[in-house]
């Protein structure tokens, strides 16, 4: 399941196989309602979120979507990656609030049926947690272990700004101060030009309500902008003039550099990519074709090219995007690619609609040091050796 | 109101007027400033108490960490091959920390400390930290006073910081 | 959670509500890891396929999706519609194989791994049944219970046609029949020009592979044909001259007519909407502003129009169509709407690129009678009474 | 090969030579005309046994219906307003009633039977519809043979059937 790996030849028994009938032609299958909420294949039961087994706790921790498994740009939900820093906590949503005050005409609250009578929005976005991966070894083996902090759904919610309108913002109103009803209260200061642009009210992903592990019932969405902003378990919202500067923007989610100062209030996530066919931890088991796929996105807005070097960064062709390219939202890649089996570097380089380009991790350290921790975007090559593994060229 | 965009649009009449006394109760943000700091002290003494009943287990004797973060120390060490990054040593505010510890501390049981003893913890923690006096009583006014070593520490994003190709 | 009830009455016991502390931020909620593969909040229990309790059999039966709760156009995977003829079978993909033969120049055998490496696609479709619903009476009291055979998927695999090139398509072919791995071994003719065209051999769903009832682990998927065409479980496909004239495409899915003809070979979904929200089932708690929204689609490619009647169909007021509007994709609509308080019927009418729109459903009866079972793709309005109780207005 | 678009393009390698067992074992498709059925014959009399284990059950007495389909009557009633659709009615090809029972009947244990009682259990349904006499025994030739009395009735796709706007 996870891989490349397995071949055409005879699976151990025959009985399945042509020219004979496989068992599950012979009997009927699950009846149906077997399933009134359907799940993945037994078969699949090892594409999981990839969850350390080694944290020291479970409270304050993540776990990964398993990108190399996936295909497309749609996350399933049960595999959206998860970042809480005070469990997931079980909301009733008869009894969940939303309370808007501070620089407002009109400070009001709101039930979720409330907010599901606004005029809704569906949009397709990227997030992805800022530290994804981090600067120091030991780097991840997977695409999964070095950026599964990240996942793309189908949103629908309402438009910030139309519930802002209702209370009325007041002169001086410059940020609004997001709070969760988890037991971390988690707290981040978004800058109003963001709440009047395109930041939402989320209340379902990919169709139906949203997951507990993503904000059930209700969330804040700052397409572009780090995960940690993009506030789950939405109860409160403050305008305020100032950043309030709680714990999550300064003790974490600011960005250290080698001098000793920290970038505070980074909030976009920069243009990135990252080939998840061939990647660490698969095998190719064949020479010849090999489709290499991946994906690109950019908190600045549109994916506009990828490039892909099949010869450790000598040379970088253009891979094909598959349509629709959205703003903000994951953008697949793929190269048809003939592999000679002999050893290889592949990598892959996105290049956003303002002209950015994603940079290697050796531009990135020269300039941030092995510390800062967070917004590393980095290029990152997969090594192929002569037997078709694949792994991590800079581990 | 002002001259925002969002102003011009049509209003839904969605939504229940919030009450002073409903905002009361939810609104815990504190300012870095000290701003919705609420009445009450608390001394490094009681401090001591609430710490090696509630928070010794996860942060470790003298907060030097455990499951939970490391509180104390690192002064002087963010510039170095191996930053130490802690309250005493990061945090550019202290009343952050009444903040943080209200609403996320004890991790098993948020929202459970009285004021007082936020304060007291918090003053526990600045003075493990050398900021405060071994005898000190914080209060909404102190707190806020408090000039945290690292306060200059932060600069505003200058990314892209590398060149484009 | 069905339906646009509840109200900003206080909770029971208020403990939940300002300016009392949430329970659930005052523990932490569950632990990183306590969900491996992710489901949804249990207050979203009644969110399941709509499955009817009192048919004489469950092997060869649907399951609806609850479009009514749905957002957006992606549908979870979780609640995709269902509809198999022998079960759903579970396949071992280590033994699944698809032969390809017939009138071709290399009669081929791939396993699930060859299939994957061919260059891939990922596209947005819906798949809708053509007994979705039925000409006659009791109509459904909700959206699902009417056109709930009907859900929208990112799908991921390889065009067809890139297979057939590999063994090589000889002359005179002009059909190609496919064959489900499951216990009806579901068989159906596909015309080749389909098959050259946007047919694909599809493993994934939204991001993950395909889930059992949607054809684990490989489906055929013809877009814009009707559900059944689009066979699960696919074991064979085999190059012939002429349709097969399978029981599936003689004794089902045949289209009779009121002078006892019957049509054959009707492929297409033609264009159709709904209103999911309000809709059948669902109650208004408040005058005012409501939003109007559903979904439309079409059998022929890109959504053009779609209108909305407010007044029994009186007049008629374009809709907003939400981006993207994709060819062969669910496309959703929305209108802003002032309810007054008294009774109203509500509808929506969709026009596709090719121009058509779609019917009434007097309309279409006065061609096909009632007994034609498929293919109806009428109007479907909404009656709302004073009370808010919204019910179909057909039945 | 011929001159499809798909043709003109690369090849990838992908895949095994299917061998003629492989395709014998799974290549259970029927043409209308017949054409795939296998050798063998089955008779009425063989048919009704057959039926009556393995059938009967779910397509009740005389093929009348149960929770399986109806498969018997309904001659004449396709143009009125209660049509019936069976295998005797609505039909066109009798060889698809063997592709048909061979792939997917009796529904719990589909593929169980030999080619022999599928064409006797075939040859039983369609004596029931008085298609063939009580005495037949049918093979690939005579059941290729049988006109069934719906087979002109079906017509090409003549949508779209109503009006533009
Ligand atoms: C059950 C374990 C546990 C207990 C008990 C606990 N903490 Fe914590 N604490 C943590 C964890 C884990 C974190 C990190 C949380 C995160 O990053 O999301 C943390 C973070 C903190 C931080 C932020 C550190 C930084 O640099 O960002 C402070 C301050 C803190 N705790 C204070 C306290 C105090 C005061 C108490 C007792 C009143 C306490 N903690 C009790 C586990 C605990
Ligand atoms: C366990 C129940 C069951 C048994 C036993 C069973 N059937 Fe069926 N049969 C069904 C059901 C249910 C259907 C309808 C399946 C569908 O539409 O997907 C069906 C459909 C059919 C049809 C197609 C009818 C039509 O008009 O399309 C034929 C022919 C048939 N069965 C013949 C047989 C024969 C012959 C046997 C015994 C050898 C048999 N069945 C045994 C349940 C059964
Ligand atoms: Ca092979
Ligand atoms: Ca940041
Ligand atoms: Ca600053
Ligand atoms: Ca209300
Ligand atoms: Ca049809
Ligand atoms: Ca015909
Ligand atoms: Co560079
Ligand atoms: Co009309």
């Amino acid at each position: 399941v996870a891989g490349l790996g397995g071949s055409g030849a005879l699976a151990e028994s025959g009985n399945n196989l042509p020219p004979n009938v496989p068992e599950w032609m012979k009997a009927p299958g699950a009846p149906m309602g077997s399933q009134p909420y359907g799940a993945p294949s037994t078969y699949e039961k090892g594409v999981i979120k990839n969850i350390s087994k080694t944290l020291p706790q479970y409270i304050s921790a993540s776990g990964r979507t398993p990108l190399q498994d996936l295909d497309g740009i749609i996350t399933p939900n049960g595999l959206f990656y998860e970042r809480h820093h005070g469990g997931v906590p079980t909301i009733d949503p008869a009894e969940h609030r939303l309370m808007l005050h501070g620089m407002v005409d009109r400070p009001l609250v709101f039930t979720m049926d409330d907010i599901r009578r606004f005029p809704s929005q569906s949009r397709i976005h990227f997030l992805e947690c800022s530290g994804n991966p981090v600067y120091t070894k030991p780097y991840g083996k997977t695409a999964s272990d070095l950026v599964g902090l990240l996942s793309c759904a189908e949103w629908t919610g309402v438009p910030l700004k139309t519930v802002l309108n209702e209370a009325g913002l007041q002169a001086g109103a410059k940020w609004i101060v997001a709070e969760g009803a988890d037991a971390a209260a988690l707290t981040r200061s978004i800058p109003i030009e963001k709440c009047l642009d395109d930041a939402m009210l989320v209340y379902s992903q990919n169709g139906e309500r949203l997951r507990p592990q993503q904000g059930y019932p209700l969330r804040l969405l700052v397409p572009g902008f780090e995960g940690n902003m993009n506030v789950k378990w939405l109860r409160r919202l403050k305008v305020v003039a100032e950043p309030v500067y709680s714990r999550e923007e300064t003790s974490k989610y600011t960005d250290p550099m080698p001098d000793g100062t920290a970038r505070e209030f980074t909030f976009y996530m920069e243009a990135k990519s990252i080939i998840t066919r061939p990647s660490g931890g698969q095998k190719l088991t064949a020479k010849g074709f090999q489709e290499i796929t991946g994906i690109a996105w950019s908190g600045h807005g549109k994916i506009k090219r990828v490039e892909v070097s099949v010869d450790d960064g000598e040379s970088w062709q253009d891979a094909t995007l598959q349509e629709p390219v959205l703003t903000r939202a994951l953008t697949r890649f793929r190269l048809p690619w003939h592999w000679d089996g002999t050893p290889a570097v592949i990598q892959s380089r996105a290049i956003d609609e303002t002209g950015y380009v994603q940079p290697t991790l050796a531009e990135l350290v020269a300039v941030r040091g092995v510390n800062s921790f967070y917004h590393n975007n980095a290029i990152w090559p997969w090594r192929i050796d002569a037997n078709g593994e694949v792994s991590n060229a800079q581990a | 109101a002002v001259g925002f965009a969002a102003q011009a649009e049509e209003r839904y009449g969605i939504g229940q007027p919030a009450t002073q006394a409903e905002i009361a109760g939810w609104n815990i943000d504190i300012g870095r400033d000290g701003s919705n700091l609420p009445p009450g002290s608390g001394s490094v003494e009681r401090g001591r108490v609430v710490f090696s009943e509630q928070c010794v287990a996860c942060h470790g004797d003298n907060g030097q960490g455990g499951i939970g973060d490391r509180l104390v120390g690192g002064q002087g060490t963010l510039a170095s091959a191996k930053p130490i990054r802690t309250v005493g040593s990061y945090w550019p505010y202290a009343p952050t920390l009444f903040d943080y510890i209200r609403r996320a501390m004890p991790q098993n049981a948020p929202q459970s400390l009285s004021n007082e003893d936020v304060y007291a913890v918090s003053a526990y923690i600045l003075s493990l930290n050398g900021i405060v006096p071994q005898d000190a009583v914080l209060d909404a006014k102190s707190l806020a006073a408090i000039k945290m070593p690292n306060r200059d520490g932060f600069v505003s994003d200058p990314r892209p910081d590398v060149h484009d190709h």
